[in-house]
């Protein structure tokens, strides 16, 4: 049984506590018949932080004057993976950054850094004027 | 999210409760032990529930506003999850880290009659 | 700041909490500091109350069909109101349902009695072959 | 939403905690207490958060199937938030509403060998 | 000591069909609502807790007590049966009572107290029983009594029954004759039986004869007399020459030119009298008055004038609004949305450009302090569908038609009178709030040269507040 939850949000840094905690609870009403308390506690948090990572991402890089600019985060669930996708306007980027040198103090760039480490699997690709950066985890 | 900060002797002890992101982060960055650089300051993150790249970027940077390694910043009480984060990130390298309060303390007094 | 947040989830009961709980949480973004609590409060419960009844109206009439009914709820912001719409797929209804006695307790009779209650305004129209039931609540 | 079921001097009482929706409400329906029309049983509201029509629903369903159709379902701690929700439907006119769990169990158990 | 509250809905079912849109439990009292002369009374006789009961639902009862902080106590609600006796109260709220002495106070009564005296030390020491009683009211303490006081002080407490028309019309002039000594009653007056509230404006000649009570935004315009034993409400206007002589009136009521109202309850469009309980109702839902009819809205003269003034005002304003439209639509901040409005005649609609100067910057507080956003009005005003000085135009929304078909005198124009008189804006559409009785009241008086003054006042008010932005 597959199910689909689209959202889309204006790309304003005040939304990405409403992105991520959505992010949350479909992952623990997704998960949670199959998993133990602690399991599905990890899988949220995994989706609340990879969302915020990548929606936080979407924004910062978004050009300026982009006041109405949407980001669409797409969950697809088909058993046991949970898949989200954000997708977003800006210009194209690569997933490969390599992992900030720790020695130069970075203050940020760590976003996906933590995406790929926390999710199985992390897909960049462009689609049209779209960039869509999917992740997904199995239960 | 709310910090209370206390003190014990010139050591300032720094307590954020709840999340640490982008709108939190702030937050630390101004905060006035954070910014002084001879201050020695413990970040006590038990409270802390979630945090984000731009939570990370904040204790970083209290890190760098320390003139020299010895104004060190250590943190405590750090729970599972926010550990993964900073050993995916390699943060903890950066670091002293200790899982309470307490021994910190010890850790910095040493630390600072060494220095004087 | 005018903005707006679309969710589509499908029409299944299952959803019904995650609905409410992110029309709470939308509600809660209006919540500035130069609004009482106890009124803040107070707006959030209502979105979260009406929202479920609307949901769980639209997931009762569904017309038995193989195919799920996908439901989509769209939030608009104006500086000190919200707007929640909630589009469906099934067949014409009107709120001018009568006031259910109580004695005679019909199961989903009160769901728009009480969203017409906790909402300022609650209009519904056909939209093609969709209903879009629109409420609004200012602050 | 979880239901703990307790018994005092043969009152059932079920405490709900969390939320009783369209979701919810058919844990609360199908249990056992609630089903057999000569129990009377006390519903504890106290850790209740959110009600909504089908909650309501269930209950004025379950009342009805009771043999004493007033006195079978007793409401004890509803808080503000519950109780608004049932003033909009008037539902609050079908039922015994008492603020404490034990003031309801003695009122039901009065009834109920008063019926007997 | 803690107090109960318990109320059922027949006793105060006659209120909904006299006094329609008002919660029983919130009739005004003199200036109070009924509710807050129990709960004073409860505070007098030592209660820090209070509990409403009632066998209906409490909705605005409960917006304006809320937790009764604005008291300093702590009040919460319950419900009871129509038929549950005070044993079956105190049971349902064990919880609440605890092991402290109750009083119960039940059904729709008045009670006659004297803050002066002392009810506190009676009320914990005199034995378990009833207090005070009258048909249909009850003041009953139950639980231990304290120890008994050193001396004895006896403080008289007796009730009245609130049954109707007439017992509400006793009770009420009975508080005002009474006054401040003996309630707690709001408002400020400079010699005792005179309470006025914020914002009331009293025109030269007008007679005041004590005992009065006036509320807030009120206008008492010249050559009326009001009292004695008038008791005002807000958001009212009493128009020249009238006089309130032992009566009540209401909240948002305009009471037209040259009446006599004596002996009698006014509220909204409908005079009642108390003692044979008649009541009458006016034409217009707002105007206890005879409105001239409709016609003179529109007599050419008026019309005319206010298209000369609309030629002016484009003509001078043309070259600010050339500038700021062009520029605040390159940054995107001009965004006009056709929207429905009323139109005059009723039930019609007609669609206006809304202009939204959306985010606040030096330049749209420019453009909205000139009226910018509603320049393309002006032209409509030419056409004759708007005039330059009116009602504030309402979007049609369904429940709005009715309203123009009830309210004969709306008349959508380019400003407002409510602007022009800097009223309270709440945004109350034409049917309640306040705005609208500045309106009616304009419209019933004012002529073509007012018209102009009006104008330039609304155009003033409006620079003013938007440039202080």
């Amino acid at each position: 049984m597959s199910s689909i939850i689209t959202l889309t949000l204006p790309g304003d840094i005040l939304f990405a506590r409403l992105a991520s905690q959505t992010a949350s609870s479909i992952a623990r009403l997704l998960a949670d018949d199959q998993q133990t308390e602690t399991e599905s506690c990890v899988f949220a948090h995994a989706f609340e932080l990879a969302v915020t990572e990548a929606f936080t991402n979407s924004v910062t890089h978004a050009p300026e004057n982009a006041t109405s600019a949407m980001v669409t985060v797409t969950f697809l669930f088909e058993q046991p993976h949970l898949t989200v996708s954000i997708s977003d306007a800006n210009e194209p980027f690569t997933i490969e950054t390599p992992a900030p040198d720790i020695e130069s103090f970075p203050e940020n760039g760590f976003g996906l850094l933590i995406i790929r480490k926390l999710m199985d699997r992390v897909i960049y690709r462009r689609d049209g004027e779209w960039n869509i950066l999917s992740m997904s985890k199995s239960l | 999210m709310i910090i209370t900060e206390t003190s014990k002797g010139d050591i300032a002890i720094l307590a954020p409760d709840g999340k640490l992101d982008h709108d939190s982060a702030p937050e630390i960055r101004q905060n006035r032990s954070i910014i002084d650089p001879d201050k020695m300051v413990v970040i006590d993150l038990e409270k802390v529930d979630f945090i984000d790249d731009s939570g990370l970027g904040a204790i970083i940077c209290a890190l760098r506003n320390k003139r020299n390694a010895n104004g060190v910043t250590v943190l405590s009480g750090m729970n599972h999850r926010l550990r993964i984060i900073f050993e995916i990130t390699n943060i903890h390298k950066l670091f002293n880290i200790f899982d309470d309060v307490a021994p910190t303390i010890e850790y910095l007094e040493t630390r600072q009659i060494e220095r004087t | 700041m005018n903005k707006s947040i679309t969710i589509t989830l499908p029409g299944e009961i299952k959803f019904v909490r995650f609905a409410s709980q992110t029309a709470a949480s939308v509600a809660t973004l209006l919540i500035s500091e130069n609004i009482p609590e106890s009124e803040g409060t107070q707006f959030v419960h209502d979105f979260e109350l009406a929202i479920c009844e609307a949901f769980t109206n639209s997931v009762k009439h569904a017309v038995k069909r193989d195919t799920l009914q996908m439901l989509t709820i769209t939030f608009e912001f104006e500086p000190r109101q919200l707007t929640v719409c909630l589009r469906d797929t099934n067949g014409p209804f009107t709120i001018e349902t009568p006031t259910p006695e109580i004695t005679d307790y019909p199961p989903g009779g009160y769901g728009l009695m009480i969203i017409r209650k906790v909402m300022d305004g609650v209009t519904c129209h056909r939209d093609g072959d969709s209903n879009i039931l629109r409420m609004s609540k200012s602050l | 939403m979880t239901i703990t079921e307790t018994s005092q001097i043969g009152i059932a009482i079920l405490s709900l905690n969390g939320t009783l929706d369209a979701l919810s409400a058919p844990d609360f329906r199908n249990n056992r207490s609630v089903i057999d029309p000569e129990k009377s049983v006390v519903i504890d509201m106290e850790n209740l958060d959110f009600i909504d029509s089908s909650g309501i629903g269930a209950i004025v369903g379950a009342s009805r199937q009771k043999r004493q159709p007033v006195g079978g379902i007793i409401l004890s701690c509803m808080n503000d938030r519950v109780r608004k929700v049932f003033e909009i439907t008037n539902a609050q006119k079908l039922f015994h509403i008492f603020d404490d769990t034990i003031a309801a169990v003695d009122f039901a158990a009065t009834r109920q060998s008063a019926r007997a | 000591m803690k107090t109960i509250l318990a109320f059922r809905e027949e006793e105060y079912a006659w209120v909904h069909e006299a006094f329609p849109c008002i919660h029983p439990l919130l009739l005004p009292l003199c200036n109070k609502p009924f509710i807050e002369f129990l709960i004073d009374f409860a505070i007098i006789a030592d209660s820090s807790s209070l509990r409403l009961l009632c066998d209906g639902g409490f909705d605005a009862v409960e917006r304006y007590c809320e937790n009764g902080s604005r008291w300093g106590i702590d009040l919460s609600y319950g419900s009871i049966h129509p038929d549950d006796t005070i044993h079956a109260m105190l049971g349902k709220n064990r919880k609440f009572c605890g092991e402290e002495r109750i009083m119960i106070i039940s059904g729709f009564s008045f009670i006659r107290y004297d803050k002066r005296l002392n009810y506190k030390s009676l009320a914990n020491t005199m034995a378990a029983g009833e207090w005070a009683t009258c048909p249909g009211g009850r003041i009953t303490l139950s639980g231990m009594p304290g120890k008994t006081p050193a001396h004895w002080v006896d403080a008289p407490l007796s009730l009245m029954p609130l049954d109707g028309m007439a017992s509400y019309y006793r009770a009420s002039m009975e508080a005002l004759e009474s006054g401040a000594d003996r309630y707690v009653l709001p408002g400020y007056g400079d010699e005792p039986g005179c309470a006025f509230g914020r914002n009331v404006v009293i025109s030269k000649s007008v007679e005041i004869r004590k005992p009065v009570s006036i509320g807030n935004n009120v206008q008492l315009l010249a050559d009326t007399v009001i009292g004695p034993s008038a008791i005002i409400g807000s958001n009212v206007i009493i128009d020249r020459k009238s006089s309130v002589e032992s009566s009540i009136v209401f909240d948002n009521t305009y009471i037209g030119e040259h009446l006599k109202i004596n002996g009698r309850i006014a509220s909204g469009n409908r005079l009642n009298d108390p003692k044979s309980g008649a009541s009458i109702a006016m034409e217009d839902p707002h105007l206890l008055s005879g409105i001239k009819k409709k016609g003179v809205l529109r007599s050419f003269p008026r019309k005319f004038t206010h298209a000369v003034a609309a030629l002016v005002m484009i003509a001078v304003l043309f070259i600010p609004f050339v500038i700021l439209r062009s520029l605040l639509k390159l940054r995107g901040q001009w965004k006009s949305a056709r929207t429905d409005f009323l139109s005059e005649a009723t039930g019609m609609t007609m669609s206006l450009g809304k202009v939204e100067l959306s985010t606040a910057s030096s330049l749209t507080s420019i453009a909205a302090a000139l009226s910018m956003d509603r320049y393309g009005w002006l032209f409509r005003v030419l056409t004759g569908q708007l005039a330059l000085i009116g009602s504030k135009p309402l979007p049609a929304e369904k429940n709005r038609l009715e309203i123009t078909r009830s309210a004969l005198s709306y008349r959508p124009g380019v400003f407002s009178y409510a602007e022009a008189e800097e009223w309270p804006s709440s945004d109350g559409d034409a049917t309640g709030g306040d705005a609208a009785i500045v309106e009616r009241f304009h419209i019933a008086h004012s002529t073509p040269l007012s018209d102009i003054s009006l104008i330039i006042k609304a155009f003033v008010n409006r620079f003013q507040e938007k440039s202080i932005l």
